[in-house]
């Protein structure tokens, strides 16, 4: 059911763990679901040089999160804010139907924790 | 590989193959033609369905041969009710049988009938007090599971039996994660239909039993030519029914001897993951259940990605049902024990056979130690519960 | 042995057998289940669904596997009048249909449906012109065989199917005899559903089709797991299914020279037999029937003695159709095409295969052509008509 | 679905044929249900010295008209009438329950053979 990529991931998923200190952490989904993501992010000149995620969930969750995480990694905050849940599944070579849903949850996770960056660096303005 | 899976389907044995590739391309007249060729295929089919009957301690003519499980629960509910609904509209299951069973009962709640789904308790029973509160004037059908297929808990058949006979109520058991596994005889333990599958023990798919009780009335399901006695139409799956009698004889064979080595090996497999792997909890109850059954709910982390990481390490295994994992609920049996959902969420099934050794086991007890900790690592539920001091905040 | 009852059932090929043995044994997996096992069976199952859909010119999507032809029959039409009732409560079908599409019916009139029985003429056809006529608003379903079972006579399918389409009404066609000897283009001739079944092609017994347009709005059946896209529910009769795909793939093969081998071979045997048998008279259409088919009556004789006389030579025929052959009622089809009862009693069907060969029916013809003389000459029938010089008084 | 018993003498029956001047013919069935018997009776002081049979019918209509027609050969007419359709069910051993109307109608026939017979007796007397 799954690609051989998103197998790939689930496998050896990158920047699978946490940032000590943040500049940036969202959390979104719920265990009730059955999918809870959550990214951490750190941000130097706007540039996203360091991310991890953790993930409660299926296969699917998995690998987004691996994939969506590889895809903002040294990016701009702007053009993490750009990347959006089909780009995931393409670059995992497809999803199926009923999985779809885990890749939304990769893409507003990531808005989460570049939210939660934009308020931490209002409060400190 | 290491096949747990045995709750979801089995392999065909040896000596089942052998039993049944004659009536594929030899023996392979249609028992209702007249020559030599459809007589002898009859015979050997009369035959098998003397010796299913046997196995349940039944009448060869109460024995219905019928396409699947799914089937013969379909048939019992839904043409029962239809049969008997001048009598009453009111049919008792419980929350945790398979979805052949509730879908069938809410198939029927369309149809004007008022269906009660028992609770269960935390292992997986029911009371038969609340049994009997529920019985009404109206009660036509008692429809409860013999054994649960998730986390093998066994009813008290008998003694509902006992209760649905002296109410003069129908009882339906569906049977089929206990056949080949329990001895059932249906008189003594007041069975009046009885539901089971051939691939759950061995035997080919696509072949079921339905065994209705003589004076049970009801009608056909199938309508077409007179086959099964005029109640089940369609040219009968010969070989299907000559595998499904020999796996039912095989998996009868030494049944106690069976079941005392498979209760050791659940019992070992049991032990060992609750006391070496922390947050683990048994699902079902600890003793009162299937002899090749074990269900785990191991907290933080999620089902379907520790069967996936179980499959790298050539481990077969599900979560729940087969037919239900493509869902994204969790299990509506863990649920009905009272599991919340994200400890639902995270269920393991392992089903031996016969043949499952101690080695494969113990590997798999290995591998399941080192998944499970991997995804708690990868898991955000886990990372709070530590940071905060192994204390629940859920 | 000389089998001529390919209409009631075949043997499974080798091929098909050698394609489905490993299904059982190796490739077990249950589908729905999420290792790699069930990964693989999984994929070769829908291979084997995609490659039913080309063989009848549908897409993958439009394929639902049952257990027999009675069951593709019964949901078509059960359930598709359940679901359109709102729409109406008409339904349109044959005279000459198999007894699953007529009972089914049958149970559709005892829950307020009406049914239109299209008459047929002497050959097995009906009119055009009648089925227009009896077209209502509320006609829902238009279900008509694509070929009898019984005399082989093939229906105006396209024709039908036009009508419906432009009517906007549900066309299904009984195709159990026809797959693997016509050619079928369900997308070119309008039809909505399809039924067939795997055990009439050299595939095994316990498995069938059901084909259904996209769009048509039908209920489930079977109620249960999610399988077959949560339309028909069980687990997945998987070597059924691969054997049905390898059978149906295997008798389309160079169908057009098979079935101008047959044909000869058949019009070889109809020739014969009407020329060298006094008093035989043929069923059916003389050239648009079922390239294997024959059909005949024998006047003053009754069928099933013949059965039996021919059986004592090793040749396995049948009388009408193999499921109702236990019954006392001349077929319905006989009497449908207007022959009289005690006419209707002497029928003899001889269904070919792709193997038949000429000294197999040289052979039957020179037994059949004595045991008529003898069983005539037991004949009190026979006797009147000859005391009578050869004119009838019936 | 047969006893061997009634295949035999499906396939080898006795008495088949007919009887020129008889002393009692009788005709039951219709063609309409599918069988039709036939019994001719030659007999000489009250005993029958012949029977011949003719029949339209099942296998199991031919096996009881032959195994009837062997019960009552060299019989009485009074011993003839005796006979039942259990006795020739039993000695066929057995026959399927769909079929034991057959030998009703062997029963039958042998009585409207004897009745034929009685009643040309009468007229001669
Ligand atoms: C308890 C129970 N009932 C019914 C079924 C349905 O059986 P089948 O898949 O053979 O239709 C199953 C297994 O799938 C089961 O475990
Ligand atoms: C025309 C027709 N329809 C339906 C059926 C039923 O098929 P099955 O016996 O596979 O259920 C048959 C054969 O028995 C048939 O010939």
């Amino acid at each position: 059911m799954y690609s051989d990529k998103v197998m790939e991931h689930f496998n050896s998923p990158r920047n699978m763990g946490e940032i000590e200190n943040p500049d940036g952490v969202g959390t979104v989904g719920n265990a009730k679901c059955g999918d809870i993501m959550r990214i951490y992010l750190e941000v130097e000149d706007d540039i996203i040089v360091d991310v991890k995620f953790k993930t409660f969930g299926c296969g699917a969750a998995v690998a987004t999160s691996s994939m969506a995480t590889e895809l903002i990694k040294g990016k701009t905050i702007d053009e993490a804010l750009e990347l959006t849940n089909k780009a995931v599944v393409e670059a995992l070579d497809g999803l199926p139907p009923a999985k779809i849903h885990c890749s939304v949850l990769a893409e507003e996770a990531i808005k989460a924790a570049i939210e939660d960056y934009k308020n931490k660096r209002k409060d400190a303005e | 590989m290491i096949y747990l899976d045995n709750s979801a389907t089995t392999p065909v044995k040896k000596e089942v193959m052998d039993e049944m590739i004659p009536y594929f391309t030899e023996i392979y007249g249609n028992p209702s033609s007249l020559y030599k060729l459809s007589r002898d295929t009859k015979r050997n089919l009369e035959d098998a369905r003397e010796r299913v009957a046997k196995l349940l301690g039944a009448e060869k003519d109460e024995i219905y041969f019928t396409a699947s499980g799914t089937e013969s629960d379909n048939w019992a509910i839904k043409q029962l009710a239809r049969a008997n609904k001048k009598k009453g509209n009111h049919i008792i299951t419980t929350k945790i049988e398979h979805h052949a069973i509730l879908h069938a009962c809410e198939e029927m709640e369309k149809e004007g009938f008022e269906v009660t789904y028992l609770e269960v308790d935390s292992e997986g029973k029911i009371s038969l007090d609340d049994l009997i509160k529920s019985i009404k004037d109206e009660t036509i059908l008692i429809t409860i599971m013999y054994a649960n297929n998730e986390i093998g808990s066994i009813m008290p058949i008998p003694e509902i039996g006992k209760i649905a006979r002296e109410k003069g109520i129908t009882f339906h058991t569906d049977a089929v994660q206990a056949v080949g596994k329990l001895n059932i005889d249906v008189k003594k333990e007041n069975i009046d239909m009885l539901s089971l599958s051939g691939h759950k023990f061995n035997g080919p798919r696509g072949i079921g039993v339905l065994y209705i009780r003589k004076g049970i009335k009801i009608n056909s399901f199938m309508h077409g030519g007179g086959q099964e006695r005029g109640k089940r139409a369609g040219t009968e799956n010969v070989p299907g029914i000559m595998g499904l009698a020999k796996a039912f004889e095989i998996s009868m064979e030494n049944r106690e001897e069976k079941n005392k080595k498979s209760v050791e090996l659940r019992d070992y497999l049991i032990e060992r993951v609750l006391n070496e792997i922390p947050y683990s909890i048994l699902n079902g109850h600890r003793t009162d259940r299937l002899p090749n059954n074990a269900n785990f709910c191991f907290r933080f982390i999620e089902g379907e990605s520790l069967l996936l990481a179980l499959d790298n390490f050539g481990i077969c295994a599900s979560s729940g049902s087969a037919c239900t994992s493509g869902s994204l609920d969790p299990s509506h049996v863990l649920l009905a024990i009272g599991l919340p959902h994200e400890i639902a969420h995270g269920s393991l099934r392992l089903s031996l056979s016969d043949e499952t050794t101690k080695e494969e086991i113990d590997f798999t007890i290995e591998k399941l130690k080192s998944v499970v900790e991997r995804l708690r690592n990868m898991s955000p539920l886990w990372e709070d519960f530590v940071r905060n001091g192994g204390k629940d905040n859920v």
